[in-house]
């Protein structure tokens, strides 16, 4: 696993770690059954980092981001903030979430139409009983691009496009001050005209500010534009992870290929068969096996690891910062 | 600033008011709402007790409208004009305090079922379900026979079997605006079940609750009348009881259908009255209602 | 505006496939009335479309996307009004009876959603719901609809059981295959498709698009695509329409659209799908500032212009038309206008002159 | 249409009451002994002119000359089955009563002072425990033996059996609960067949709705009407609206201090009332004229007396001289002042020993709208002497248990429907009648316990001669007026009304200016006498109208029909515009 | 199979899941059916014991209230006592209460002296017809205006049926019932009273279709009245589920299809909103009774809401208690039938 040494990855070992997941499970149980929403991940934010998480729908992303919030307890498996194990009483979440910041996928959603952007951006700083308010309302409003503030201040979410209002909430989650921010899908719902915006509004808040991200999102496109790592997770996992550069070049985990396959540069599609997983039904050994078009095509067969695949769980993958997958026959050939 | 805001504010009223205008209805019903609350306030400033006194009544019986009489008399030459205008106390009383006890009562269990999940919730909502399905006016007439006859009684027999469609309403009303990405995003600020209830969800369900308060009103005046129709009625006079008391002294057959039709016009135009306005609030709060509208 | 009808036949020419085109559109105008006034939801679009080929339209939400394919089966709510002619193989359909109207819907012309999940009776099987247009139009008995229904499944590769469920028993990338045989039932000449998967995952969305491209290629069905992804579009269709505000902007062969737009809005677009691997935009997100535009209260001259970071000071009151610029290609832009004569009078007076040349 | 009714002579009687059993064991409802009245034999009725104990199924009878030992020949009649009425029936329906607790429920009390029944052919030998001058108002029914003998569970049995066995003029043949009983004349019956042939008792949950039948001519008669009720048939061409004496006295029950049979005080009243002189202070404060003007419509007659109204024209005693109260205010406050309950500034006075306020509760049912308007009037006319009265409203149970056991009260309003005979009514102002400490029992109307009045009671109890036991019992009527345990305030008339067009003779009891349904006894209706129903004479009930409903349920049907091809058509145009 | 499973292979799974796509169907609709039972068992349960406790609120003393101040020896008040097993301590009485209700024994009324559930059972005929007689029509009513007002919302017709429905709406039951009594039993200047107003049908009823159309004719006045007050809520529940349903997508596509108007109508858009109105319809059930009552009372329909009216001014309090617990019941088992009717009808929830 270790046998190339990138330049990324010297970059986020230099980056001490802010919060982590370790072996994070979160189960539901839904319709009687078991949702296996995050089954066993481990994943690192360094201080000043900006991790992709990337997946198809129903995988399990907004899930741990929730849990890393401390919005979903997990079931097993701890959350780490600044080397402390989080802590789940009333007082100390709210400590936490003045230090960690969630941006959800929806803008217009995430605005309670009856509150003015003033009270929006506000809300964080009255939760927490911060003075000077109007400042703190001001400077986030600015901080967020949202300038000269005080012409937003009595706006309503409705009066907004949909660039401003996710600013709006970006700048909501600044006013505290964050360490780190967690977006759910920035951008998913922006119009395409807006989206590089907000990305740049990102990448300029790590700059100015050195906030750590965690952006969640299902476009490798995004991690391509704004993020060091990227870690690819499927069905409750993370099945490959490490610096943008290596895995959006050079896929190693077929699943990572599948997706990057559907990018519209892709010179050929590999169009994965059967239904989106079910995180009720998680099927034994590798768990993208019923869906891997290697194995399908009989290449692991010819690799000799086919068996593997079928039958053999694999690891959990550990929070490093290299380039990794988890996969019997990427491991093999490489 | 707050001078902007309260503009705003009042902008926000005018709009309301501009979309509210706009359901002739909602806009009759609103004005002789007003009218009849304003009348019901005043009427103390006027007349007293007295036009209820049967002691006191100097009137011929049953005499038919006049002139002097507009609404003719009662079995004991009590004005039916001012008996229908001091009753319209009683009653409005009995419809804004019943509707006010069941909207606080639907409120606070409504907003708890919704907002918490789990055991205490479910609890809660099969409360509700069970007092739901219960036929209200049968419940309420038990529980006016075992409290006795007072307008006290009355208001808690109405208030208490009519909550649950205010819980319902307002459970999925918090259950629609829990599901709404701000909430979350509220909890990720920190908010606790506090923060959340009032100022997110609180402002959400008020509009509809307002809706359903009116639409509650008229119709515990109705409900008024009918349980003093069945015999459980408050001791004072009221609509309901003035209705009873034709029947009683035979207005019917006795050819004085002033006495039958004045108090259930004013029980009538005065329901009526609530259920446009609350028909038209809830056309321009309700967002669904008014994409269909 | 003949000259844009003219515009098109040298498309056809310069293809040189098919005589006729399918579906014509002669400045077409939706206009919705509502309470506080008039919404121009659609301002005078032109277009053609050959059978056998596929346009797709861009824009961004609100440009009138929508509204446009509505208004081709006139589908429109009552309180909107169409102006201008849309030519179903020569009729136009605005004119046509309705018995007439109910004829062509479907048989001739059938339209995907823009999100399946509601186009799908929520209580109706999806056999039924399949089978119901074969019935209504006569075109086949109870038993050979429900063959063809499982033909029909099997075709958006669903097996025949399928049939059988429910709307809700199924994904959102199942049920826009669907609606996708729904749409196929009758064997129209024509498919619109709006935004056929725009709420779907990226991997369903990849499956939903091999399917309609599989399929267009082998029933030469007709295709007009709504999305405002351009990325999407140009992988499915032979041309591209970008839309803004109400009017199309921009409109040639899609890759060319795609990677050399010419309008500004258009090249926006293209420039928010980043290009993984490439290091260009490594850590260099593009994006379109400004507000999107209201359609009650549009800026004069190039409704664009606002936002437009090429814009020159004509541009806040140039009357901008869709303007060649290059083979089977159009946008309107100053910035493609043949000549920059000061006097935009004289302008359009140029341009007819080179048209009718 | 076929109406099976045609032709014969039915009249039909409203009640607003239904019957409640058909067992008369267990009927307590009026209507059901009215009914029962009207189907079974007594030892003894009363004689339709002087309301007197006169012969039934008893010829005759005798007394020991201790008292208690009574013989009745049991006349030779016969039960509408055929089978001869002997004494064998009376003794085993006493019988019954003396044993099976459950056969006590209606009219346990007429057994209680039996010692033994026996019978031999047609004589019955009634052995009492202690003399009783009321035995000749014995209100039970004589059930035939034959038929009853098999019931095991009498408290359950509901002698739904039709035809019904009867000696009396009328034969039960069918009761749709709450709708209606119908009667057949008993054509056996010992004096002969009723004029008419079938009697039907008609229920109306809704008083109004009676009054409409009368006036439609769904019913041909309707009793206890109300004074408004009244009022509404007075001025109606085809009712003769009767107007008499009643039957009932209405006064007020005072709380003169509430005792237990054990003489320990119980209940709350106010201590004020325990002085007669208040007492009396409140009698000459009540306008009773205008109460029956204002209250009662005029409709009934000031109480002069006590409790016994003046239609027992032999029983009723009347006031006169130095003791007769009449309304007096001035006379009220006199004494009121000289027993020194002084005024205060507020005009209410207090007590002389202290500063509690003169401040009476008065005790009336809900839903009752007349005694509603007593007790304004009440309140009016106690604000003149400095009394204040405040009405408190009680649920008929609770009402029962606050006025007649546990003593809850101060003035609380009363009233007695009163036989022929007045000792049961006097009975309910006997100190036994007092609830017992354990607050058991009683049936007191007045918490009275007064030496005078037992010992009068007692002696009329023994007094077999009849004028006698009217003097001692009209002295009783005296203490009680004096003493004001109760005050009465007016005797109700008994308002009813029939259709002329109808019924063409009834005779009431008594026969002078009598009652009708209001009465006891079957008297009116045995004599009542009627127009044949002709094939759709009368009536707007029942099968005359079917043709008429029919033709208008057709038009609706018609008219619905018509409706939907209209919208059907009409749709397909709705559709070509859309 | 040579794959151990976590839990099923997703192709497997999908295979097993389409063969047997009845199956979990069948059996979740089963499972929620017995959920609802559940439910409304221990809703039920609820009735009973509430039931118990609100009655043992009451004011006097139950043997005395049966007296109805008739003078009782104490023996004869004992006796009753014992008979009532009132002289039994509170839990005692509480689970004979509760045994008996299990038995169906729901005590003798202190009036009638008879069995309730026997008074009862007389009852239900009556009530039966005029409750649902009125039912049917106020619903069929309500739902065809409902949809004729909705699909058209805004419509001179819709205006119309609206105003009418609510004016009639915020009428009081009695009041209205009073009115058509008088207008229409008895008759007001011009208008002849045709329609009888007392019971169920006349004292000399006739046999055979005579009787029936007698039994019709008394039914007229309670049923218009009970009508009347009730069909406006369905009309607007159907009303506003219509212009819902309306809007849409799925009707759109039905559109774009090629149906006609009222093909688009009556197959999609009606059924889709019939679906919660039906539910609403049952869940109001409870508004119904009570109209019964009030015009039960009016018309002297020996129903059992006139009972339970009799019961209350008596009052005779065993009787009111099973007439209350049988109501209650009664609308809470149809509350479950409809739910679980509701559940078998609408898809989306049957396997939810
Ligand atoms: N509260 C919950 N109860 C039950 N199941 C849940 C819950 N939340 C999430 N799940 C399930 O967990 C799985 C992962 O959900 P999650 O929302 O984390 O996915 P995601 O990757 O964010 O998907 P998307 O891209 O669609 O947002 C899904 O299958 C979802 O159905
Ligand atoms: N029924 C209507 N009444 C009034 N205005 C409408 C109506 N439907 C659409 N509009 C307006 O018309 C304009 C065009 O809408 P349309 O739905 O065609 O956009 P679109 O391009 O399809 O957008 P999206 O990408 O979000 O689907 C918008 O401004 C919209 O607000
Ligand atoms: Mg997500
Ligand atoms: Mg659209």
């Amino acid at each position: 696993m270790t046998e190339t040494q990138t330049a990324a990855d010297a970059v986020a070992t230099t980056r001490p770690t802010l919060l982590e997941a370790r072996d994070l499970h979160v189960e539901f149980s839904s319709r009687g059954r078991r949702a296996r929403a995050v089954d066993g991940v481990n994943l690192a934010i360094g201080a000043g980092e900006i991790v992709a998480l990337v997946g198809e729908s129903g995988c399990g992303k907004t899930t741990l981001a929730r849990t890393l919030l401390g919005l979903e307890r997990p079931t097993s498996g701890e959350v780490r903030y600044d080397g402390d194990v989080l802590n789940y009483s009333s007082k100390a979440l709210k400590e936490y979430r003045r230090q960690v910041q969630l941006v959800l996928q929806d803008p217009t959603g995430s605005l309670n139409p009856r509150h003015t952007v003033y009270e929006a951006v506000a809300e964080g700083a009255r939760i927490h009983g911060l003075p000077d308010e109007q400042e703190v309302v001001t400077s986030a409003l600015s901080r967020a691009g949202l300038r000269p503030p005080d012409r937003f201040f009595l706006r309503y979410p409705h009066e907004l496009s949909g660039g401003q209002r996710q600013r709006v909430v970006i700048a909501g989650a600044l006013a505290l001050d964050p360490k780190v921010l967690i977006a759910d899908e920035p951008v998913a719902s922006l119009d395409a005209s807006v989206r590089g915006e907000i990305l740049a509004l990102l990448l300029k808040l790590r700059a100015d500010l050195g906030l750590s991200a965690l952006v969640v999102t299902h476009d490798l496109g995004l991690a391509w534009n704004i993020a060091d790592r990227v870690a690819v997770m499927y069905l409750g996992r993370i099945v490959e992870s490490g610096p943008v550069e290596q895995v959006l070049t050079a896929p190693r985990h077929p699943y990572t290929q599948a997706l990057m396959s559907v990018l519209p540069e892709s010179p050929e599609r590999v169009v994965l068969t059967g239904e989106p997983p079910d995180p009720t039904r998680i099927p034994g050994g590798c768990r993208f096996h019923a869906r891997c078009q290697i194995l399908a095509s009989g290449k692991a067969a010819e690799a000799g690891v086919a068996d593997h695949c079928r039958t053999n769980p694999l690891p959990i993958l550990p929070s490093t910062a290299d380039a990794q997958a988890a996969c019997y026959y990427a491991n093999n050939t490489t | 600033m707050t001078s902007v805001a309260a503009a705003r504010r009042k902008l926000a009223l005018s709009r309301f008011w501009g979309e509210y205008r706009r359901h002739r209805a909602g806009v009759a019903g609103l004005v002789i709402l007003v009218a009849a609350v304003l009348l019901a306030l005043i009427a103390p400033l006027f007349i007293g007790d007295e036009v209820t006194s049967v002691v006191e009544s100097v009137g011929e019986k049953f005499a038919p409208p006049s002139l002097g009489e507009p609404f003719g008399t009662d079995e004991s030459g009590r004005s039916i004009l001012l008996m229908v205008w001091w009753g319209s106390r009683t009653s409005l009383l009995i419809g804004f305090l019943a509707a006010l006890l069941s909207i606080v009562i639907g409120l606070v269990l409504g907003v708890a079922a919704g907002h918490f999940r789990g055991w205490a919730g479910a609890a809660l909502m099969r409360v509700t379900d069970w007092f739901l399905v219960l036929p209200s006016l049968v419940t309420a007439l038990v529980l006016a026979a075992i409290l006795g006859g007072s307008t006290w009684t009355i208001i808690m027999a109405i208030g208490i079997t009519t909550w649950p469609s205010t819980a319902r309403l307002i459970r999925a009303q918090t259950l629609a605006v829990e599901a709404r990405p701000y909430i979350e995003r509220s909890k990720a600020l920190g908010g606790g079940h506090w923060h959340i209830t009032t100022r997110h969800v609180l402002p959400n369900v008020a509009p509809l609750l307002l809706a359903s308060t009116t639409l509650e009103v008229a119709s515990a005046i109705v409900t008024e009348s009918t349980l003093a129709f069945l015999g459980a009625s408050s001791n004072r006079t009221s609509w309901g009881t003035m209705l009873r008391a034709s029947y009683d002294f035979g207005a019917a057959t006795q050819g004085a259908w002033w006495y039958i039709l004045i108090p259930g016009l004013a029980i009538l135009a005065v329901v009526m009255a609530f259920t446009l306005v609350g028909r038209a609030l809830e056309a321009v709060l309700n967002p669904r209602l008014r994409r269909a509208a | 505006m003949t000259e844009q009808a003219q515009e098109g036949r040298v498309t056809e020419h310069d293809e040189a496939t098919r005589p006729v085109s399918l579906l014509e559109l002669d400045d077409v105008s939706v206009t919705y009335r509502i309470a506080s006034g008039e919404v121009p939801a659609v301002r005078g679009v032109s277009l053609t479309l050959d059978s056998g080929a596929a346009l797709g339209v861009a824009g961004e939400s609100g440009s009138g996307k929508s509204t446009l394919a509505m208004a081709l089966l006139r589908l429109l709510p009552r309180d909107a009004r169409v102006g201008g002619r849309i030519l179903l193989d020569g009729e136009d359909v605005l004119a046509m009876k309705w018995g007439r109207m109910r004829a062509v819907r479907w048989a001739e012309a059938s339209i995907v959603f823009q999100g399946a999940q509601h186009g799908l009776n929520p209580v109706r099987r999806i056999g039924d719901q399949i089978a119901e247009p074969l019935l209504v139009h006569g075109l086949a008995k109870p038993d050979a609809a429900r063959k063809r229904v499982a033909e029909l499944l099997d075709q958006v590769g669903l097996p025949a059981w399928r049939a059988r469920s429910y709307p809700h028993e199924l994904s959102g990338g199942q049920r826009q295959r669907v609606m996708i045989a729904m749409a196929l039932a009758c064997s129209p000449r024509l498919i619109i498709a709006d935004e056929p998967t725009t709420a779907l995952d990226v991997m369903v969305q990849a499956q939903v698009l091999s399917l309609i491209k599989e399929l267009i290629a082998e029933h030469g069905i007709s295709l007009i695509m709504i999305s405002h992804d351009l990325s999407v579009l140009a992988d499915v269709c032979d041309r591209l329409a970008v839309m803004y505000a109400g009017r199309v902007v921009e409109h040639g062969p899609s890759a060319e659209v795609f990677h050399k737009a010419e309008h500004p809005y258009s090249r926006a677009l293209a420039a928010a799908f980043p290009t993984v691997g490439d290091p260009v935009s490594r850590m260099a997100p593009k994006g379109l500032g400004g507000d999107p535009p209201d359609p009650m209260q549009l800026p004069g001259g190039c409704s664009f212009h606002p936002r437009c970071p090429v814009a020159l000071d004509e541009c806040s009151t140039l009357d901008v038309q869709l303007w060649p610029a290059g083979p089977a290609r159009a946008a309107a832009c100053v910035h493609v206008r043949p000549t920059a004569p000061s006097d935009p009078e004289q302008d359009v007076e140029a341009k007819k002159e080179e048209e009718s040349s | 249409a076929q109406d099976p009714a045609a032709g014969k002579k039915i009249v039909r009687v409203g009640a607003t009451q239904s019957m409640d059993s058909m067992n008369p064991f267990i009927a307590v409802r009026l209507v059901s002994t009215s009914i029962h009245r009207w189907m079974y034999g007594y030892l003894t009725v009363p004689d339709s002119k002087t309301l007197q104990p006169s012969p039934d199924l008893a010829e005759s009878w005798t007394t020991s000359e201790d008292g208690l030992t009574w013989t009745f020949k049991i006349r030779a009649a016969k039960w509408s089955d055929g089978k001869p009425v002997t004494a064998d029936d009376a003794a085993w329906t006493f019988n019954k009563m003396m044993t099976d607790e459950a056969a006590k429920t209606a009219n346990g009390p007429a057994v209680e002072n039996f010692e033994s029944v026996t019978a031999s052919g047609q004589d019955l030998t009634i052995k009492l425990k202690s003399p009783q001058a009321s035995m000749l108002e014995n209100p039970v029914p004589i059930m035939p033996k034959h038929v009853w003998e098999s019931v095991t569970d009498m408290a359950n049995y509901d002698a739904e059996k039709y035809p019904s066995v009867s000696s009396g003029p009328y034969i039960a043949v069918e009761h749709k609960k709450d709708q209606y009983v119908k009667l057949q004349a008993n054509p056996n019956y010992w004096r002969g067949k009723p004029k008419i042939d079938e009697l039907q008792v008609v229920f109306y949950d809704n008083p109004q709705a009676a009054i409409a039948g009368l006036k439609t001519g769904d019913i041909d008669l309707l009793g206890r009407m109300t004074p408004q009720e009244f009022e509404a048939i007075q001025n109606d061409p085809n009712i003769e609206a009767w107007n008499t004496q009643g039957r009932r006295a209405s006064y007020l029950q005072i709380n003169h201090g509430a005792t237990t049979t054990d003489d320990k005080s119980v209940g709350d009243g106010h201590p004020a009332l325990k002085d007669l002189k208040v007492r009396q202070a409140l009698h000459y404060a009540i306008d009773k004229q205008k109460l029956v003007d204002e209250v009662q419509n005029g409709l009934a007659k000031p109480a002069d007396g006590s409790i016994v109204p003046p239609i027992y024209k032999e029983f009723f005693w009347e006031a006169g001289g130095e003791e007769k109260v009449s309304y007096d205010p001035a006379k009220a406050n006199k004494i009121l002042d000289d027993a020194g309950y002084k005024k205060g500034a507020d005009g209410v006075r207090t007590m002389p020993d202290g500063d509690r306020k003169l401040e009476f509760r008065f005790t009336i049912h809900t839903e009752t709208p007349i005694e509603d308007k007593l007790a304004e009037y009440l309140t009016a006319f106690f604000k003149e002497i400095g009394i204040t009265l405040t009405t408190v409203k009680l649920e008929s149970s609770k009402f029962t248990e606050e006025t007649g056991v546990t003593g809850n009260f101060d003035i609380a309003i009363s009233g007695w429907s009163v036989n022929p005979d007045p000792e049961e009514v006097m009975a309910t102002h006997l100190c036994s009648r007092r609830p017992a400490p354990n607050g058991e029992g009683g049936g007191t109307e007045s918490f009275f316990c007064d030496d005078t009045f037992e010992q009068l009671y007692k002696d009329q109890l023994k007094e077999l001669d009849r004028t006698k036991r009217v003097d001692l019992l009209k002295q009783m009527q005296e203490r009680l007026y004096t003493q004001a345990p109760i005050i009465a305030i007016y005797y109700t008339n008994d308002l009813e009304g029939y259709r002329k067009d109808k019924i063409t003779s009834i005779t009431p009891i008594p026969e002078d200016k009598g009652l009708l349904y209001g009465g006891s006894g079957y008297w009116p209706f045995y004599t009542v006498d009627a127009k044949a129903t002709g094939g759709s004479a009368t009536g707007a009930e029942g099968g005359s109208n079917t043709g008429l409903i029919a033709g208008v349920v057709g038009g609706v049907v018609v008219i619905g029909l018509a409706a939907f091809f209209l919208t059907r058509r009409r749709k397909a145009v709705a559709d070509e515009r859309e | 199979m040579t794959t151990p499973l976590e839990t099923t292979e997703p192709a497997a799974a999908q295979a097993a899941a389409g063969a047997g796509d009845e199956r979990p169907a069948w059996r979740g609709t089963l499972r929620y059916a017995l959920a609802k039972a559940g439910g409304a068992l221990f809703s039920i349960a609820m009735v009973i014991v509430g039931t118990f406790f609100l009655f043992r609120l009451l004011p006097g003393d139950p043997v005395r209230n049966m007296a109805q101040g008739r003078n009782m020896t104490p023996a004869q008040l004992d006796l009753e006592r014992h008979r009532l097993g009132l002289d039994k301590s509170l839990i005692q009485q509480f689970f004979d209460f509760v045994g008996d209700t299990l038995r169906l024994d729901l005590g003798m009324s202190y009036e009638y002296k008879r069995p309730v559930l026997d008074l009862i059972g007389e009852r239900l005929g009556p009530t039966l017809l005029l409750a649902g007689t009125g039912l049917v029509i106020a619903v069929s009513l309500g739902i065809w205006q409902g949809t004729r007002a909705g699909w058209r919302h805004g419509s001179r017709f819709d205006r119309f049926s609206t105003a009418t429905s609510l004016l009639l709406w915020s009428v009081p039951t009695f009041w209205l019932g009073l009115l058509l009594m008088m207008v229409f039993g008895v008759g007001v200047g011009p208008i002849p009273g045709i329609f009888p107003f007392r019971g169920i049908e006349s004292v000399d009823a006739p046999d055979g279709f005579a009787y029936v159309l007698d039994v019709a004719s008394h039914m007229v006045l309670p049923c218009l009245t009970l009508v009347a007050v009730v069909y406006a809520q369905y009309l607007l529940v159907m009303r506003s589920s219509l212009v819902e349903e309306i809007s849409q997508d799925y009707v759109t596509v039905a559109r774009a299809k090629g149906l006609r108007d009222d093909e688009v109508r009556r197959r999609h858009a009606v059924p889709n909103a019939l679906l919660p109105t039906v539910t609403l319809v049952f869940m109001r059930i409870g508004f119904v009774v009570g109209g019964a009552v009030t015009v039960e009372t009016i018309y002297t329909w020996p129903g059992l809401g006139q009972l339970f009216y009799e019961a209350v001014s008596v009052p005779d309090f065993t009787l009111m208690q099973g007439t209350f617990m049988l109501i209650t019941v009664a609308v809470i088992v149809m509350n479950t039938l409809a739910d679980v009717a509701y559940h078998i009808l609408d898809p989306r929830v049957r396997s939810a």
